[in-house]
């Protein structure tokens, strides 16, 4: 059970979180066939890939760097839309980190981390909460886990309880449709679908939930 | 479907690594990334330079439009999948010669914000970045949102014809504009009869039935956006063909050049059935062909289906169209006599 | 395998229709017969005249190779068969600049028969006519029965190297000559991963599992002579490279030109994995790659699988290969710098 | 019942020919596409619809006239090893008939002619007996039409005979090793294979036997 995240979580976590989303890669793969190009497995395998290779070669780094050039490993190696929403977000996470000179990310860091990466995601995507992206399952993380710090949940009931949400807002992109990336598209035909992006930020979430509980 | 392959995630560097051994008088490695290409003469004193750049498995799109009198450098992607932000700027920085750089590219999400982020990146450096996206398709948004449409085979036009205006020397502003014209009078439509493989899925991209076909395919292995009946290659012809018409708004005694595309697995007899109904409708709309070409100018490895795209002529576009171009890549091609 | 088609018994007609529509100054028809186009400046004054012609479904082949610098006149069969000998004595008449004409062929039993009668035909009527049958593919008779095997891509070489002999205004004994020297010193190896369709047939050639493949294929929708598992590109690669050295007898030192050709399914990438493969092979023998030529130059409508050709050059060869010549079927070319 | 062939049996002989041909369409290009290409069905039926089109606008033509022109026009429409042998087959029986000075083919005529078309046809092709090629179903159903003349056999009765000899040659290519066409490059593999122009030349005495007995 962990209080915080520090440096030192760095690697085992990323080390988890790509064994987890290994696990589901057909799955991810699948999801995003249906609407898209069915990628983003790879994207997600070559990306994990290439920021586990980096990480044990940062050994003096700050969090911020090890999360900025982590993000950008991953972009690298997994270069793709979600590729680049994944350096967007690591780059506005490393700069909150360092404006405010954390060496721990605690429950109140980390809703402003994962803030200003959702914003940088915004920002560099241009879509907006409904749009049936990612966003659709970041959201509600980010709200649950203002909420559960409210009512005193410790970083890891909070981030489970974040995860859930993110799951929630994930299966409820089925209805919508589709307006960015490859799936807008497909327009009607997105309809019923889940949102394979948000699909996998959820994932990333319970990954993260499970590995501070433990 | 069956490939010919190594390590499926070692397909885009190995592919590569074949290319540079088979045409070193044509291409170089730009310096710092493995997934860059550029001329073997870049950067080309006086001329703007244009990148551009995306997904494996198009071939000649991407990197086989770069060549003398086409484009100067082009950054590499895993299949399907957008180049890295690392990739493009060195190939930015490797053809810059001093009079900016035009970012000429398919409108497709990951390549824009790559192209977006090395843009800012390079243009903090100090290097004037221009962005034309190409956006062909008609059938991939409506004509109200054309800049969501997305890049299939129309690239083509938009590749050769602004590679024609840099090579005159025209300054950045002129070689965006001319790119700008051609992308705004250019429209394509597709057909997908079979869907690719990506190596490292493993998998196809989608399932169609042996009597369906998919009309607006894309290329980077998507389904098409609207599933029919397989027809015939004149109905094919017709609607695709009718299409492009209604939405470039022609007008009879107008100008074209016609490209039908092959995807991969579509032989050039099919594509020539294909021209030749495309013909009989634009004759009947009294449309004037003046330049044609069928092959494969842009792929989605082995997809079968094809495409028609049309190019509304003026003076000017055809004259950089017939302007000399060299790539070992592409079809032959000369200016009618 | 699905096909944009019209009438399917109407598929040679109909794409012969789609070409003259595209290309009319640079095809036309020889009078008097559907199934022969010619040059439209045939015929040549002061060159010897070279025919070709075979079955539909291969293009480039045979169609593909009429033009400037390449031959004077093609006649076409249905999918897969022999052209009519009336097709073959229309389009011998309509090249011949009075100075004979030569039959370059592939060696396929039908196209032999028909030829042999075409030429009697023209004899009886003052016309000098030579054949080469050209028969590059290693895997389908031993080197001491090299008569009895088949033509495969290596076609490219013999149609090049004798167009552009002929171009230079040698006579028929000349052009002949060096023909047969192409033949002699042109060597293929293929395989096939999958089937295709003839159309008015429906139904694919052959049938091969997932995991298989076949060595040798025919460009006729044959299947290969040896089947095998499905390997990688670099076992593929190193066995075909291997068994072409080997019947060409080469030793280090010597020159080649190397065609890496795809039979229509297989993507280009795939072709340059082949090709970086053969590379290192060569490389090993100390065998110069003089000129490379990949990608599309004989097909078999939607089959999947490639082949690797090796042409040992001499001085004559190679400047007879780099001279123009132009098609708008074929790849760019040009020498190296 | 027929003693003899004229020219007024071209027409409804090869119309006969054509439809069992046609219905065995499927079959021939089956045994082709084994060991060759598969077009030998379509070959045959171009040849025969062109053949047919062709006769009826013969009509002043002698027998020896209608057997080159039918042949020639097989040829063109379907052009192809098969076809070449056709042609020469047909060049070759025009020839005999003509002079002969034939204006109808009785049995030892019928012999005749099958003889100089068959000669026509290893002329052309350069195989021999035991190759496997149609000349395998060709050569026994001579044979066994002189013999059946000799035992004094009606024209009817010495085609049926033939046919099944021919059926019994085809059959019996099945051990042998191809030597000629596209299947020679297919060596071992031919073996236990039946030779798609045997059958052909099969059916194709099988009709004409039917065809005398009507
Ligand atoms: N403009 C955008 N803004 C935010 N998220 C987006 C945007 N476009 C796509 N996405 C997300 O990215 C996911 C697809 O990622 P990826 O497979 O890498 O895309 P592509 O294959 O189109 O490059 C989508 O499921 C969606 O969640
Ligand atoms: N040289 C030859 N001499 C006699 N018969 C031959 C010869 N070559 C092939 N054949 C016959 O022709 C048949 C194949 O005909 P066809 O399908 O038209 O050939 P292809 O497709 O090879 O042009 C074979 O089954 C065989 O009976
Ligand atoms: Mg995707
Ligand atoms: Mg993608
Ligand atoms: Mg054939
Ligand atoms: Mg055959």
């Amino acid at each position: 059970m962990k209080a915080a995240l520090t440096r030192d979580d760095a690697l085992p976590l990323n080390q988890k979180l790509a064994a987890d989303l290994e696990a589901a890669n057909a799955a991810i793969t699948a999801l995003d066939a249906e609407v898209g190009d069915g990628d983003l497995g790879v994207t997600c395998r070559l990306g994990m890939k290439a920021a586990l290779d980096l990480l044990p070669t940062l050994k003096e780094a700050s969090l911020g760097d090890l999360i900025l050039k982590a993000g950008l490993a991953f972009n690298s190696a997994g270069a793709s839309t979600f590729g680049a929403l994944v350096a967007s977000a690591a780059m506005r996470a490393a700069k909150y980190t360092k404006d405010n000179a954390l060496a721990a990310w605690d429950l109140p860091a980390v809703i402003g981390v994962l803030t200003s990466a959702t914003q940088g995601i915004e920002q560099r995507g241009k879509a907006a909460r409904g749009d049936k992206t990612l966003l659709d399952a970041l959201w509600p993380a980010i709200e649950t886990l203002e909420a559960a710090h409210k009512n005193g949940k410790d970083l890891a009931g909070a981030l489970a309880d974040a995860a859930a949400a993110a799951e929630a807002g994930a299966e409820a992109t089925r209805p919508l449709r589709s307006k960015f990336g490859r799936a807008a598209w497909m327009q009607d035909r997105t309809v019923g679908v889940k949102d394979a992006g948000a699909a996998v930020a959820a994932m990333v979430l319970k990954s993260i939930a499970e590995y501070a509980r433990m | 479907m069956k490939k010919i392959l190594n390590h499926p995630e070692a397909f885009a560097d190995e592919t590569i690594e074949g290319i540079l051994l088979a045409h070193p008088h044509h291409l170089k490695r730009a310096p710092g990334t493995p997934r860059g290409l550029v001329r073997a003469d870049a950067p080309v004193a006086g001329q703007v330079a244009i990148a551009t750049g995306g997904g494996s498995g198009h071939i000649p799109v991407f990197l086989g439009y770069v060549g003398p009198g086409l484009l100067h450098g082009v950054s590499i992607g895993n299949v399907f999948s957008s180049p890295s932000v690392e990739a493009m700027v060195a190939v930015t920085k490797a053809i810059h010669a001093g009079t900016g750089v035009l970012y000429l590219y398919g409108n497709y999400g990951g390549d824009i914000m790559n192209f977006d982020m090395s843009a800012e990146l390079c243009e903090a450096e100090g290097v004037e970045v221009k962005s034309v996206r190409v956006r062909d398709d008609v059938v991939s948004a409506p004509k109200s949102a054309a800049e969501k449409r997305r890049a299939v085979a129309g690239l083509f036009f938009a590749y050769k014809i602004a590679g024609a205006k840099a090579a005159t020397g025209a300054d950045l502003a002129a070689v965006t504009a001319t790119a700008q014209r051609v992308v705004e009078n250019t429209c394509s439509m597709g057909v997908a009869l079979s869907p690719c493989t990506i190596p490292a899925v493993g998998k196809p991209t989608f399932t169609i039935g042996e009597d369906e076909m998919e009309l607006g395919m894309g290329i980077h292995g998507e389904a098409g956006i609207e599933r029919g009946r397989l027809k015939t290659a004149d109905e094919i012809a017709q609607v695709m063909t009718e299409r492009v018409l209604a939405d470039l708004s022609f007008r009879s005694g107008d100008q074209v050049a016609v490209l039908v595309n092959g995807l991969g697995a579509t032989p050039p007899e099919e594509l020539y059935l294909l021209f030749r109904k495309a013909h009989q409708v634009l004759a009947g709309h009294g449309v004037q062909i003046q330049r044609v070409f069928i092959g494969e100018y842009a792929t989605s490895m082995e997809m079968a289906g094809a495409s028609i795209s049309l190019l509304k002529l003026d003076a000017e576009l055809l004259s950089l169209l017939d302007a000399p171009a060299y790539s070992p890549f592409l079809p032959q091609w000369r200016s009618a006599r």
